[in-house]
This record gives C-alpha cells, sequence and structure tokens, in this order.
C-alpha cells in the first residue's frame, strides 16, 4: 500500500494530489480556530498559507504533520489515511517550525547530521554543500549559539537541500531572514515545486513563485 | 543524490551520538547530579551520627535515596532544551518507531549521568562506613537500579515538558514510583551484609528492568506527543 | 432487637469502653468526610448555574441592544 | 454496541441518564448508611479482643476497601480517554483523583485512630496496608497537581491519563513490593497484625454493608462533581444553556 507515495516524482505526474483536506474543523479553548476548511496539494506546488495573527497557521501546519491531533475531519495522503501508511508519509515529509530544531551547543554540522539521518544517510560532503549553498561557509564548525537567529534559521533550511522529502510544510521560514535570504529560500522552493514536490508555507511576504497558490484563514 | 532511508539502528545510533556530544559539551548537566549526590551523601554522617556502626546501619538507604535524588534532579535535562529548540518535533516527525530512539536518549542519558553515580558509589559506601563485602552487591543494585529510574523519570520529564517551571512536580510524580526500586536495592545490599544471598533480589531488579526497558520508552514517547500537541 | 443494643447507659455509648476519642473520631471524620464531599458538588453546581445564568442574561441584553442599535441606524 | 459507547460519552446523555439514577443512589446510600452506622455504632457486640475498637473497623475497612477501587477506575478512564477521546471519561478521572485522594486520607487517619489502641502508635511502618496507601495518596496527588499544572485542557487530560495509567500500574508494584519488604522487617512487629482474623459473622455483615454503603457515596459524589465538570465544559452547547434558563 504504501507503494502509492513515490519515493521520486517526475512531472509527468504534476496533477496528481499529494494532500486531500476536507471539512477540516478546530477548536482551541473554545474558540473555533477554523471550520469547513477544504483544500487540495497537488504535486509541483507551493500553497502559501495566510491569515491574521492567531487564526491557526501553526496549528493547520501542525495538525498537517501529525504534531497536533485535536482535530475533527479528514487528511489523506495520495488518497489514503496517514495512520495506514505513516512510514511512507513522514520520510516523505520535512517540517520547520517556529522553532527551528537546532541545538545551540552543536555546530551546524552536528545539527543537520542528526536530523537529516533521523530521515535518510547523509554523507558530510552532502551536508558541507548544502551548508555552503545557504550561506554558511565559514561557520560550518561553530556551535550555533554564537550565531545569529538568521544563521541559526539558515541551518535549519539546508535541510531543505538535502531532503528527498516530497512534502515540505514550513511554519514562518522567512521571519528571521535577510532580503538575500528570502530571495534564497524562494528559488529553493520553486525548485522544489519544478521537480514534483510540493511546498507548505505560512509566510506574510509575498512571494514571487511561479508555481504559488494562496490559502486564507480567518 | 543517495535518497536511501535511513534503518533505524542508523537513526537510534545517531540519536544516541548526538545525546553524549551534547553531554560533553554542556559539562553542567552531567557534573551538577554528580556533585550533588557526593555531597548529599555527605551530608548525612554530619546530620546523624558518626559513628561508624550507626553509619553502617544506614549506608545502603543513604546511598540509595541521593542516588534517587540525583537522578531525579538530573533527569530535567533530558527533553527540556529539545523541546525549547525544537529538535523534539524532528525527533516526533521521523519515520522511524518513537519507541527506539526515546531508547537512545534515556541510554545516553543514563550513561552520562547514572553511570558515574554508579561507579563512585564504593568510595562513598568506604565513607559510610559499609563493610566492603557489600560492595559488589550494591554496585551491581545500583546498575540494575538506576536505569530503571531513568525510564521511569523519562515518562515524567516528558509528560511535564511543556511546563515552565517543573523541578517540583516531577519530583512529587516520580518520587513514589520509585519505592520498589529503592525496597529491593536495600534489600540486597541489606541481605549481603546478613550474610544471605542477594541474587533474589538482583534477579528481581533485572525483570523490573526488561519490563520498563520494553515499556518506558512506549509511555515516554505517547508522553512526548502530548506534551508537544 | 433493643435488647440487642450493647450499651445501658448513655455515659456508657459516649465511653465506647474506654476508646471514645477514638471511635468517635473516626466516625466524626467519616461524617465530616461524606457530608464534605455531597455538600460541595451541590454548592459548587448552584454556583455555576448562578454564573452561566447571569452570562446569559447578560448576552441577550447586549444581544438586544444591538438590536436597537441597529435599527435606529436603519 | 458501538452506539451505544459514542452515546454513553456524550456528555448530554450521560447528564439526563444520571440526573434520573441520582434519587434512587442517594436513597439506597441514605438506606445503607444508616443501617450500617446504627448498626456498627449500637448493636454490634465488642469482639473479645479489640473490644470496641472494631467499630472503628467497619469504617476504615469499607473506606480502605472502596479507595482501591479509584486506580483501576482512573486506568480505565485513562484508557478510554486515549484510545476512543471521551471527553466523559477525562471528566470523570479529573475527579476520581481528587475524590480518591480524600479516601486515601480518610483511610490512613481512621487506620491510625484504631492503630493507636491496637499497636499504642499513630503510624506503623509495619502494617504493609497502611504504607502502600500512603504511597497511593502521593501517587495521586502527583495526578492533581499534574494536571492543575498543565493549562491546556486537552494536553492535561491525555497527560493525566497516562500518568494515571503508569500509577495503577505502579500501585500494584508497590503494594506487593511492601509487603515483601514487610514480612522481612517484622522482628518487632506488634501483637496483632491482622485485623480481620478475631472478629465474628456481625462484624462482617456490618462491614458488607458499610462497604456497599460507601460504594454508594462514592458513585454519588463521583456523579455530582461529574455533572458539574460537564455544567462547565459544555456551557457553550444549546442543551446547557437551555437547561440553565429552565432552572
Amino acid at each position: 500500500m504504501s507503494s502509492a507515495a513515490p519515493q521520486t516524482f517526475s512531472n509527468s505526474q504534476a496533477d496528481k494530489t499529494m494532500l486531500a483536506v476536507r471539512d477540516l474543523f478546530c477548536e482551541r479553548d473554545d474558540r473555533v480556530l477554523f471550520k469547513n476548511l477544504d483544500f487540495d496539494l497537488p504535486e509541483g506546488q507551493v500553497l502559501q498559507v495566510q491569515g491574521s495573527n492567531g487564526s491557526g497557521q501553526t496549528t493547520l501546519m501542525r495538525i498537517l504533520c501529525g504534531l497536533n491531533d485535536s482535530y475533527e475531519g479528514s487528511i489523506k495522503w495520495y488518497g489514503q489515511e496517514i495512520e495506514e501508511q505513516a512510514a511512507s508519509f513522514f520520510s516523505s515529509l520535512l517540517y520547520i517550525g517556529h522553532r527551528v530544531g537546532v541545538s545551540k551547543v552543536l555546530s551546524p554540522v552536528e545539527n543537520l547530521r542528526w536530523s537529516c539521518s533521523l530521515k535518510q544517510a547523509v554523507s558530510d560532503e552532502q551536508i558541507m554543500a548544502a551548508l555552503k549553498e545557504v550561506g554558511l561557509r565559514g561557520f560550518e564548525e561553530s556551535p550555533c549559539y554564537t550565531l545569529s537567529a538568521g544563521q541559526q534559521q539558515r541551518a535549519s533550511l539546508a535541510r531543505l537541500i538535502i531532503s528527498p522529502a516530497s512534502l515540505w510544510v514550513l511554519d514562518e521560514p522567512f521571519t528571521t531572514l535577510d532580503s538575500k535570504g528570502v530571495a534564497m529560500l524562494e528559488k529553493i522552493l520553486q525548485r522544489q515545486a519544478q521537480t514534483g514536490g510540493s511546498v507548505m508555507v505560512t509566510t506574510h511576504h509575498s512571494l514571487s513563485i511561479a508555481e504559488l497558490t494562496l490559502l486564507s484563514l480567518g | 543524490m543517495t535518497e536511501k532511508q535511513t534503518t533505524t539502528s542508523a537513526a537510534f545510533l545517531a540519536t544516541l551520538k548526538r545525546d553524549l556530544l551534547i553531554a560533553f559539551k554542556k559539562k553542567n548537566d552531567i557534573v551538577n547530579p554528580f556533585m550533588f549526590f557526593i555531597i548529599v551523601v555527605s551530608l548525612f554522617p554530619i546530620g546523624i551520627s558518626p559513628e561508624s556502626d550507626r553509619l553502617t546501619e544506614i549506608a545502603a538507604g543513604v546511598i540509595w535515596i541521593s542516588v534517587l535524588l540525583a537522578s531525579m534532579l538530573s533527569m530535567d535535562s533530558l527533553y527540556r532544551s529539545d523541546f525549547e529548540d525544537g529538535s523534539l518535533e524532528q525527533l516526533l516527525l521521523s519515520p522511524h518507531p518513537l519507541f527506539f530512539l526515546v531508547l537512545a536518549k534515556n541510554i545516553s542519558h543514563w550513561l552520562v549521568s547514572g553511570l558515574p553515580v554508579v561507579l563512585v558509589s564504593p568510595l562513598l559506601a568506604y565513607m559510610l562506613a559499609l563493610p566492603s563485602e557489600a560492595y559488589g552487591t550494591l554496585v551491581l543494585s545500583l546498575l540494575l537500579g538506576t536505569p530503571i529510574m531513568s525510564l521511569i523519570g523519562s515518562i515524567a520529564v516528558a509528560l511535564t515538558v511543556g511546563l515552565g517551571s517543573r523541578g517540583l512536580i516531577l519530583a512529587v510524580i516520580t518520587l513514589p514510583m520509585s519505592v520498589p526500586i529503592l525496597i529491593f536495592g536495600t534489600l540486597a545490599v541489606q541481605s549481603t551484609l546478613n550474610s544471605q544471598s542477594p541474587l533474589g533480589y538482583l534477579s528481581l531488579m533485572l525483570v523490573m528492568l526488561s519490563v520498563s526497558v520494553s515499556l518506558a520508552p512506549l509511555a515516554s514517547g505517547a508522553a512526548l506527543k502530548i506534551s508537544v500537541n | 432487637m433493643l435488647d440487642a443494643i450493647q450499651f445501658s447507659s448513655f455515659a456508657e455509648f459516649v465511653d465506647m469502653g474506654g476508646y471514645g476519642f477514638n471511635v468517635w473520631s473516626v466516625y466524626a471524620l467519616f461524617a465530616i468526610f461524606v457530608a464534605v464531599n455531597l455538600i460541595l458538588p451541590l454548592r459548587k453546581k448552584q454556583k455555576i448555574i448562578r454564573q452561566l445564568k447571569r452570562r446569559l442574561t447578560l448576552d441577550a441584553e447586549i444581544q438586544s441592544e444591538d438590536d436597537s442599535n441597529s435599527d435606529q441606524a436603519q | 454496541m458501538w452506539v451505544w459507547f459514542s452515546k454513553l460519552g456524550s456528555p448530554k446523555w450521560f447528564y439526563e441518564l444520571s440526573g434520573k439514577w441520582l434519587p434512587w443512589l442517594i436513597t439506597a446510600m441514605v438506606i445503607f448508611m444508616t443501617i450500617g452506622l446504627v448498626w456498627g455504632l449500637l448493636f454490634l457486640p465488642p469482639d473479645y479482643q479489640q473490644g470496641f475498637t472494631s467499630r472503628i473497623l467497619i469504617v476504615h475497612v469499607a473506606v480502605a476497601g472502596t479507595s482501591l477501587a479509584f486506580f483501576p477506575l482512573m486506568f480505565v478512564a485513562g484508557t478510554i480517554t486515549l484510545v476512543w477521546r471521551m471527553k466523559l471519561a477525562d471528566m470523570v478521572a479529573k475527579n476520581a483523583a481528587i475524590l480518591g485522594a480524600w479516601f486515601s486520607f480518610i483511610t490512613l487517619a481512621t487506620g491510625s485512630l484504631w492503630g493507636s489502641v491496637m499497636w499504642g502508635t499513630w503510624w506503623e511502618w509495619t502494617d504493609s496496608r497502611l504504607v502502600s496507601m500512603l504511597f497511593q495518596l502521593f501517587l495521586l496527588l502527583g495526578v492533581i497537581s499534574l494536571r492543575s499544572a498543565l493549562e491546556d485542557s486537552d494536553t492535561a487530560a491525555k497527560a493525566c491519563a497516562l500518568l494515571s495509567i503508569v500509577g495503577c500500574i505502579n500501585v500494584v508494584i508497590i503494594k506487593y513490593s511492601v509487603e515483601w519488604w514487610n514480612t522481612l522487617h517484622q522482628v518487632s512487629s506488634p501483637v496483632n497484625m491482622d485485623a480481620s482474623s478475631p472478629n465474628g459473622p456481625e462484624f462482617w455483615i456490618a462491614t458488607l454493608i458499610m462497604i456497599v454503603a460507601v460504594y454508594l457515596f462514592l458513585s454519588v459524589s463521583l456523579i455530582l462533581s461529574t455533572r458539574n465538570e460537564i455544567l462547565e465544559r459544555e456551557r457553550k452547547s444549546q442543551w446547557v444553556q437551555d437547561l440553565v434558563l429552565k432552572s
């Protein structure tokens, strides 16, 4: 069954629906965050989630990743419930949240060695190349507490370059980046969409990506 | 690009290595519980009596209770920084069974906080005038008992990882749960002192250890999912 | 039936064969325990209902004021 | 079966049904409690060994026996919360923890009042039942304080459910290990440790009546506080608002 989720993907499958969300309802502390939420995420698309503060963007992202299970409704991964194919779903998923998942005492290389190897085998050359691409050359071995917030964010984003995951869920990845970093990330997102992967991203930036669609909350 | 998924054992080893690396970089987390243990033990003779006869009687209990407190205090660092910097979310979203990843974290934590305490215990036993024939049993019982405490403590820490201040609530939850280990640990030492075989107690602790190794990481994993929710 | 009563005088009943303090403390404790755990929930229920009622009437007032305001606006 | 199960999980359904049961349960509780207490205080002959202190035991044994029900109850409620996400189970579990702490405390207090006569001391570490009850109280206090520390009610529900399950397993292990520990330390144990042996059948019938009475009291109190919890948590729903406006 799990073979339904391809590990490699091509443009010929670009019309296939990756995630199908139907009738999603979430309530937090007696407040309805969203209800009757429907959307599809096909392969090869960047879906930007927008909404005012407190409209539940982070909650939505966490629900999609399976970090939050207090919702009602259905979320299907290639037409099947996520629980039925958890291993395939989680190996195709890459999530970067508000807390970027970078340990401050470790260096970027050490961080990536661990967080990448939770999903796939990775070599030090790959890590070095990725860090160079996100502009952390020369900082590979310095502990992360010596880096700025933006640099830590970049270290975390280096995972996008290494990762073969077909679905990226990124919660506010642009916040601490400078304008160069924003352009870099846009390019990375575009490349993901063009190779048939897809991205869900929350941000208030207006992104210049061709494959972009918008989803508004609240 | 090689897009091969890692095996669970590789993820297990990577987690173990990473946690050990963090522990060696943040030396405080290793040294403080250890120092705490030594200081608490050395307070007892001052508070109770310097006479070696009376110390012999309480030595096993004092060491066991101090180990318990030290291990409880050290637990706090198990998931805290991972929770704060978001690494915990990455751990939970791994395609590998959470059981093994949590177990790896528990093992590395025990290696840096439990094992040193066990190794130094004969020295403290000597200072508390415990007869030397009981050293072996003491070390063995601690060797079996401290991992159980780490595993049980891990559940409680996982449940409270989202709380701001949790030092005391952790104690309230974990200390009552460690009663059985305390009982068997001290009984094992006591029976050696009465020149009986401690094997019965030690094998019981071994049973408890294997049960906790197979169940506690499951509970810890579930607790982490609840806390991160 | 009354013959089966174990005490011939009230004083004897209070004394409980010399264990009066312990026996009566236990019964007093038990009575307090039962009473507290029945009365507290009942009082709490009244409080909840009172608060909810006030909340609802307040909401209704606000609602009607809003309605009349919008009527005037039209 | 599943319809019945999900219906049972509905707070509204439980509120209505328990409203119908309550008068009967309260009546039964009053009857049993009156019989038990009057019999215990007036008619029970003094025990040949314990004298009138056996009157303490009627209450103590009933409360102690009932308080053993709390962790199994919370185990079941916790499993239901975690597996089926039933809100009602958590409402019961929340109040069961508090009531359970009360029961454990009263067990300890009545036990030591009995012990002060029989053993000449208010606290006796060699009585394994008292010791394991003490640790049951600690574990229940742990569950209560965990719930009060967690702000998000959904997280609190699941966390307490998990802790109750772990705690229930632990209570069993504690109970047996304390008993074992005791048998090895009974060199200086006081005379007549066993509360049950020297009493006649009348004592047991009176105790049985009291146990039924205390169980009824447990259910009445638990239902009352669960109903309050339902009103509070469902205060936004239409049926609660209708109910409040009607009263």
